[in-house]
């Protein structure tokens, strides 16, 4: 029984609602509460006012929770009805959140760099972990895949490099804590490099990363075929591998058990109350 | 604040008010304590059904959204059997019943030998237990549940075997179907209240993999999209039965609840319409007194099978 | 255009595309001609259920939304009778079926008794008929109906009673009860096709007088909100029997009816859409053949019952 | 079997949805098939986009077609969620229409004058009944009830004056036909006069002018309970009445038999088909 974070209803107003790659948008939301206490690798319930023929909350990560701006930073594709109704709020358009849900990302549990891995709109808790890791002074590398070329959520993508640095801290040319992180885009068509024999997919990226540098630990977010295969080479190294799963969700609080988890030691974990993020050694894949 | 006096019997089971909670979309009470507090809004809470072991439940998908105000789950009972769940949440529910929520536990088995295991454990180890719920109509298991309850001599043999394990109130959860016969067999069985509707077995075909959207073939639908059909259901089975009623399906406002009232249903629970608006609870009460009120009664009694035709 | 065949043949009437229209919904055809053209576009039509004398229907209102995408209806059968029916709209139908649109006549009656001289009466006067559909299912007259339909036996007596009476097609319309029981019996009468769902019985009461919003106390659940359960119900009966299936229940899209397909339909009818989306029907036959297409087969029958579980 | 006048879909642009008085709306909606279609008395069904849990179309009458203008205006009021999302619509916003739908009013049958009789959102099909006398040269009277002065819809009650003038036709200064027309404003609680004594039902204004009058055909549209009463009256006088009913409308076009109305002569006409106007003496009240 988790009591001590409890999760619950926060109003919010939107700030910014914008068109960043193909159907996939940015959203700044005005939601002090929980831009105060939703920490990295947590998620967000929301509903969108209108359809009443679709009675679910969207569940969404959050790149970026600003505390003093009292704002939460989201990304999200269009995928149905519902993604689709969010991308229409208008500035200054409010809705309910319910959050912080379930538990986040965990820093690596023994010394040495992190790896980076998203695909898709995994890329906003990905995002989040960055910050958490730029926090802790842990250096990292990044892969970023995607479908095409069309769908890599600029300037993130490239501003992940500047994490924890004095330029994204604002305080001049002081040197980074991590000078040589590296960055891997990936596209399953070769788009970003304009080549379909570039195609890659985000493990590759990943893999090329390994072959170069010891790593203390692996997090990943992205279609679920994807993290497998992520899983799976974090694995075959011995390298302990954070993944934040996406499941259908009823309530995303832990009340209807929807959500499960089937788990390697036997029987289900809830997604929404023990994850989204797990050990990837301790999920059935 | 409505000046009604709002508190009814269930069977036995005193409530506050008419307000529970349907088992299975609740948690175990204490997720809700972000959005209110949880014992001194309810007139009762019903826990997630418990078996006498733990059950895995079953797989992925277990939910899809329908179009019509309307989901379809296939949970499938997963509960980490009674010692578990006393050890995991006994102390939250005791207090819940402290501060004057009534606390039901669910109880569910594979065969009547598990109901009857699962019913003496809790016995045993629950004290804060106000009453329980035997849910014979579980859509999502392939033994047991609905499979049990779906005739007379199915439900009435559970509960032959599970009614003389306790003295405390024994509510039965019924599944959509021929509620007022079994119902009867219920009564006669020496069930103190009757719970209706379990969720309506539904399929969802994803017709490009032509597969289920679920893991399972079929599921249970539920949310505003049964509501009609639950109210109807209540109705047949208060005409055919003198025990109370506990009134679930779709009920998402104030007026869905006085609908279940006037149908006949002494109490009424909230499923789906927690999901995806946790904080509903206390505003269907609140709309429920008001109601109450405005229909110019005293005691909210009066308006229980006030339905006029 | 897709270039999948779409006929198919529902227990002997022979249908171009598997699109009907579900009794009740679609007035006499003629309503939709403004809409697009009737005889050009659906495989067959069901026209709203005709007795052998007129009848006044239930008193207004005679229907209210509910949320949920559905309606609720208590029509209670208003029809003219046969002699009218078939003065009125014969020719017009006849035109229909000259168009290669199956007209399928739907036969209700009070009594064994009704039901008999209605057929007869059809089977004299109807020479555009390509079939019957018998209705055991109204859920809004207190005698005949849903009340014959309930059991096997009341079932198997109407069309005991019936069959004989014609040597075209006979469909029967089941209620949303025991659809693989009371199918099987059908079955065993010499039904050709079983159609089902007819609508859910629901109650809507107006809490504020305490009486239903019709004037009715129960009337019949139809549209999206249904689709889940009817399909469920066409997969049961599907297990069950081995004569053709009409699904009916919510459908709303060509996936909504190759759900149907998948579920173990032969044909699919549309009920409640073609009120408020009366151009749908050619939608949704293009719609169900893109999809028959984009499946990869060359003729829809392949499709039929291909839910994999 | 009507199929002639075929009711088919149109679809329409928003030119303009503005609130005329409380709660009550006036829309102008571009559909020029159906603007040089529909007739005095007949009505359309709307759908309103956006919840899909509400399925049913809004039936409502119209007030006035413009064949040349391609566009039709109705007066609605606000009672439920179909009509809220309605006065919601922005000009431009598109949607549907089924119509024209059902059977209009006829002109009286024997010589003489009309009276009109219009309660609350009754008033849009009186107001094209007035229309339709004037363009027949039939003088008629207007009694305009409302529950309070604040839902009565100026300046369209103000306006029936002029039907039929050179003003409203714009050709200057020549005489109406019908120079004695008479207007009678009553409310419900009296505030059109500014005093509770003076509350008035559209019932009493009727007697009033029938009092003074000789009339040859009432039509009345309002609420059931008001229209009951109109026919009562026009019927203890001997004068013919049309009423153009309301009901429940599943489909609008004589699908559904959802709309029945109980005649006199037995059995049940359907609203939406053979109604909505309807000789008063022909139906149970
Ligand atoms: C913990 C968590 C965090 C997420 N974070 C993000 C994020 O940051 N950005 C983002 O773009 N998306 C995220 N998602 C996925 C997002 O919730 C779904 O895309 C969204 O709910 C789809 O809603 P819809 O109504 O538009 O689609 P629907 O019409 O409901 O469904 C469209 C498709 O999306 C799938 N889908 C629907 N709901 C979910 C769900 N809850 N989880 C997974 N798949 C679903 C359906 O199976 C279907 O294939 C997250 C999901 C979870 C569980
Ligand atoms: C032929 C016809 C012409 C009409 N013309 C007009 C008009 O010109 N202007 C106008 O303001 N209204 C008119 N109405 C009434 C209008 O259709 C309803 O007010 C509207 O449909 C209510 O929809 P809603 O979703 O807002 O309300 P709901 O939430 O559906 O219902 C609110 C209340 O309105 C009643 N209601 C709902 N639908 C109807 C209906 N079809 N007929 C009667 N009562 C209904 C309900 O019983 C309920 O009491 C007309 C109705 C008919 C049948
Ligand atoms: C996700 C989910 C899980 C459920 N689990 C249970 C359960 O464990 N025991 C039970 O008796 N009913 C269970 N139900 C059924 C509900 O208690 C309730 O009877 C049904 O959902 C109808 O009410 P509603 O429409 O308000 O949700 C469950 C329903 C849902 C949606
Ligand atoms: C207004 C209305 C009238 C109906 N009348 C009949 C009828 O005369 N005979 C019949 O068998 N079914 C009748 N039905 C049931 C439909 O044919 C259909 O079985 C049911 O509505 C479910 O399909 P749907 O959800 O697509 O509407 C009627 C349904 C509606 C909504
Ligand atoms: S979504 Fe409800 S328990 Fe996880
Ligand atoms: S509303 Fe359907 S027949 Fe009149």
């Amino acid at each position: 029984m988790r009591m001590s974070t409890r999760t619950s209803l926060h109003e919010f107003v939107v700030v910014s609602n914008e068109l960043v790659a193909q159907e996939t948008y940015r959203m700044v939301i005005d939601a002090p509460q929980l831009a105060a206490r939703i920490v990295p690798g947590q998620f967000m319930n929301l509903s969108v006012p209108g359809d009443n023929s679709h009675v679910l909350r969207i569940p969404l990560s959050f790149k970026r929770a600003d505390a003093l701006a009292g704002t939460v930073e989201l990304i999200y594709a269009v995928v149905g009805e519902g993604t689709r109704r969010l991308s229409q709020m208008r500035v200054g358009d409010g809705s309910s959140a319910v959050g912080p849900s379930g538990a986040g990302w965990w820093l690596p549990r023994s010394e040495g760099r992190a790896l980076l891995v998203a695909g898709g709109v995994g890329l906003p808790p990905i995002l989040a972990a960055a910050g958490m890791l730029a926090d802790a002074r842990v250096g990292f590398d990044v892969v970023v895949g995607a479908r095409t070329q069309a769908r890599l959520v600029y300037p993130d993508v490239d501003d992940v490099m500047r994490y924890g640095t004095p330029a994204a801290a604002g305080t001049g040319s002081a040197e980074s804590y991590d000078p040589d992180r590296a960055l891997v885009v990936t596209t399953d068509d070769g788009s970003a490099e304009g080549s379909p024999a570039a195609a890659r997919s985000a493990a590759d990226g990943m893999a090329d990363l390994m072959g170069g540098r010891a790593y203390a630990q692996v997090y990943t977010c992205g279609p679920a075929a994807m993290m497998c295969g992520v899983a799976r080479l974090a694995r075959a190294r011995g390298i302990a591998c954070q993944a934040s799963l996406e499941r259908m969700m009823g309530c995303g609080f832990g009340a209807c058990s929807c959500c499960n988890v089937a788990l390697v030691r036997g029987g289900n974990a809830l997604c929404c109350q023990d994850g989204p993020v797990f050990d990837a050694e301790e999920v059935v894949w | 604040m409505s000046t009604v006096s709002m508190s009814v019997d269930l069977g036995g089971i005193e409530m506050r008010n008419p307000l529970n909670t349907a088992s299975g979309t609740y948690g175990n009470g204490w997720q809700f304590e972000g959005f209110y507090d949880v014992g001194a809004t309810l007139g009762a809470m019903t826990c997630k059904g418990v078996a006498a072991e733990p059950w895995d439940g079953n797989p992925a998908p277990r939910l899809a959204e329908l179009p019509g105000s309307a989901i379809m789950n296939s949970v499938g009972l997963q509960n980490p059997g009674v010692r578990a769940f006393v050890d995991g949440h006994g102390a939250y529910l005791q207090g819940v019943r402290d501060r004057g929520c009534q606390v039901i536990c669910q109880v569910v088995g594979h065969s009547i030998g598990e109901y009857v295991r699962a019913m003496e454990l809790f016995e045993e180890l629950a004290p804060f237990a106000s009453g329980f719920e035997v849910n014979i109509s579980c859509p999502n298991i392939a033994r047991g549940g609905a499979a049990m309850g779906a005739t007379c001599d199915g439900a009435a043999e559970v509960m032959r075997a599970v009614r003389p394990l306790t003295s405390r109130p024994v509510v039965v959860k019924m599944a959509p179907h021929d509620v007022a016969e079994i119902g009867r067999a219920l009564e006669a069985e020496g069930a103190d209240a009757l719970s209706l509707i379990n969720t309506i077995p539904g399929m969802a075909i994803d017709v490009r993999t032509r597969r289920s959207r679920l893991a399972r073939a079929t599921a249970g639908v539920s949310g505003p999209a049964v509501h009609a059909i639950a109210v109807r259901m209540v109705w047949e089975c208060a005409q055919a039965v003198s025990i109370p009623i506990c009134g679930i399906g779709g009920v998402a406002t104030g007026a869905d609840a006085a609908e279940m009232l006037l149908a006949g249903a002494t109490a009424v629970a909230v499923g789906t319409a927690n999901l995806y608006d946790p904080a509903c609870a206390p505003r269907i009460a609140s709309e429920l007194g008001q109601w109450a009120q405005d229909q110019g009664v005293s005691d909210i009694n009066e308006l229980i099978g006030a339905f006029e035709c």
